[in-house]
């Protein structure tokens, strides 16, 4: 259950946002979840939901799942992940470390392990939508 | 899109008093070894202390201390395993023994991945082993975290010196605190590497013989804790921590 | 968008007949040391050597060569200046003494940009010196240089060969050839990094020992060739040019 | 006149993609200059033109220049390279090799030299126009 604490960041992040934005309630926060980290979607909405402040009291909160897309630097190829053929060991890795993807994945065409994540990493605060201050 | 990740990092190191990074121009300085050794002597001081290895592509300090099968507990982020009393974290739990070629990016973004789910807990000492050179490790711990203070290893050969001149003169231009150098590996003793040091007013916290039982040591903490080289690192620990109480 | 400079890389080491990329997982080691005199020994064994300093945040081999003022030529590209007798090229031209904080990626950029404009000529063999770690450089080189080789430099400390294993481990599934590895820094002799460097199946070039006057030499060429370190890579020099004739 | 070079790639790159799309003939080339690199587009423009291949014989070389925009990292300036108050030597190391940026440059906010050039560097060849072979 280390998605609480990333949903900690989203929380914090939401949070800033909102006040900088000088918002009184927070509507809708989407998530956008890179499916390299393989996150647990109800894990993390569970820790969301946990960690709820005054402001986002009745915030819905959208998770957005992005594929993850890998690009070799060798050879071009591009290709997906798929965590299936994966042993347990090497999913936690990268469950928590994504970057681990470049020790143990590698090209499908050419072997490499030097390629590039170009999309479906990481968890990101994708939006916030709200209720203006004094509006 | 933010980045969640960056508005914790601050928080998981709210508990920590002290944060030192072991730093160089040069690999092959005495980084790991000083770092590693640093902790273990602050810790048997009493200190509360952690150590974090951030070499990802050449990580050192779990060979030193002789530590396998070590894992992080889970829970609301991870928990550093502890090690001979240290509260530690390495890339290696996750890379076992497998070669990790990371490009700079790809260790930017592990070190933040790290930094943000990491519970440190309270310290007061958190000890961090990094790689060599001025790359994404040190400028990224420079910028995330803003109480950061540098220690320099050096050996007395020229070519290391240089580079940790360059690194000193960085870290001055930016502002980041400096606890000072040490000079490892000393086989000679010269005055010269300290009075350089001290001509551009940065302390210089003393040298370490070359130990040739320092190998033999390797993965024997208690072993490496009665070294000559042990009882240097341990004088500065000593130092340090009058320092910072 | 195309980058133009990716199609040139190949031409300019066209008329390059061997590249060999000194490397290690480790900092340290004698990587600069080894690439700095294998290139001057093979050049003084009549080859037609290029020496190329790709360590980007801690160059050291202008240190070795002790060269100053040096500036490449600009005509259709760069071209290096020749150094004792070799064709040399380091990021020292440019950054000068200054601090090189540069992430992977700018060390990549950086990389890519001199060896599409960089015109090496006609040579036997073009020495490079790699920075520690299997990062952007190393990638980048792997990657843009078919025709490459690495010879391997470790010590005979366990914590700088378990580095160096990856390394091998790495480019032997990358189908990357390897010349060899070298056990510098040799105190007391021993087989035991050689007998696990012939258990993987790589060649041993042999020990270097550890040679005080080393140091003395840093920056003298005439008087590091006459060094017993300078006698070892000699020897190694003859045996790699006997590979490659 | 390391130009000549960055040409050289310009040169071949668009034949190498002429080639790929069976072009009989190429009509434009369009290159992108990223003005971090103070390229003289003069020479760039002679560069280009002394190394036609007869498939580009009447070709029209189109230079951009791209302003060279500038990222801090630590602080998030976003701010302009002028190259006016730089030495000749700093000039022409950013000429050759762009990353000395970091070696010379400060964020001119925070001071930080760990920066992104966000846009703006190196040259690069942006489309090439032409008639099909068989066409
Ligand atoms: N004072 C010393 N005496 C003898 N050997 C040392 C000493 N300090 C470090 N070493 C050895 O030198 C090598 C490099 O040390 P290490 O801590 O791995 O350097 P770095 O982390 O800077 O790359 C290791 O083999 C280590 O055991
Ligand atoms: N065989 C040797 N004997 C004595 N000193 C050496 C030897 N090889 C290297 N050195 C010294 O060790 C240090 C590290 O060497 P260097 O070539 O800079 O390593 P690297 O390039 O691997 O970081 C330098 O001070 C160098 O002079
Ligand atoms: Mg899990
Ligand atoms: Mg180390
Ligand atoms: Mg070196
Ligand atoms: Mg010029
Ligand atoms: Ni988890
Ligand atoms: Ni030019
Ligand atoms: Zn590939
Ligand atoms: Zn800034």
């Amino acid at each position: 259950m280390h998605e609480w604490a990333l949903a900690e960041g989203v929380v914090s992040t939401a949070t800033r946002i909102a006040e900088e934005q000088e918002l009184k309630e927070i509507t809708e926060i989407t998530v956008r979840i890179g499916e390299l980290q393989q996150i647990d979607r109800e894990i993390l909405e569970f820790a969301l939901d946990q960690q709820r402040t005054p402001l986002m009291r009745n915030a819905k909160f959208t998770l957005e799942s992005i594929p993850a897309k890998l690009r070799c630097r060798v050879c071009g190829e591009e290709w997906r992940f798929s965590p299936d053929d994966l042993g347990e060991e090497i999913s936690e890795a990268i469950h928590f470390v994504p970057e681990m993807a470049h020790v143990y994945l590698k090209c499908p065409r050419c072997g490499s392990p030097d390629f590039e994540v170009v999309e479906g990493r990481g968890v990101w605060l994708a939006s916030i939508k709200g209720v203006k201050d004094g509006g | 899109m933010a980045d969640p990740r960056l508005e914790v990092i601050g928080r998981r190191l709210a508990g920590v008093k002290k944060i030192i990074a072991v730093s160089s121009g040069k690999g092959g300085v005495g980084k790991s070894m000083i770092a590693t050794t640093l902790a273990l002597a602050l810790s048997r001081r009493g200190y509360r202390v952690g150590l974090l290895d951030l070499d990802f592509t050449s990580p050192a300090t779990h060979v030193i201390l002789g530590v396998e099968g070590l894992q992080p507990e889970e829970e609301k982020g991870i928990i550093p395993p502890v090690a001979h009393g240290l509260r530690y974290m390495s890339i290696v739990f996750y890379a076992v023994d497998e070669p990790a070629p990371l490009r700079g990016a790809a260790v930017s973004e592990a070190i933040i991945e790290l930094m943000a789910i990491t519970r440190w807990g309270e310290l007061d000492y958190l000890v961090i082993d990094m790689p060599p050179g001025i790359g994404d490790a040190t400028l990224d711990m420079i910028r995330l975290t803003p109480g950061i203070s540098f220690l320099a290893v050096t050996t007395p050969s020229r070519v290391a010196f240089e580079t940790v001149r360059k690194l000193l003169r960085l870290l001055r231009e930016l502002e980041v605190p400096v606890v000072g150098v040490v000079e490892n590996m000393v086989m000679n003793p010269s005055s010269r590497v300290r009075s350089q040091v001290e001509g551009i007013g940065i302390p210089y916290l003393g040298a370490i013989v070359f130990d040739p039982e320092v190998e033999e040591a390797l993965g024997d903490v208690e072993r490496l804790m009665g070294t000559r080289f042990a009882e240097a690192v341990g004088r500065i620990a000593s130092e340090l921590s009058q320092q910072i109480p």
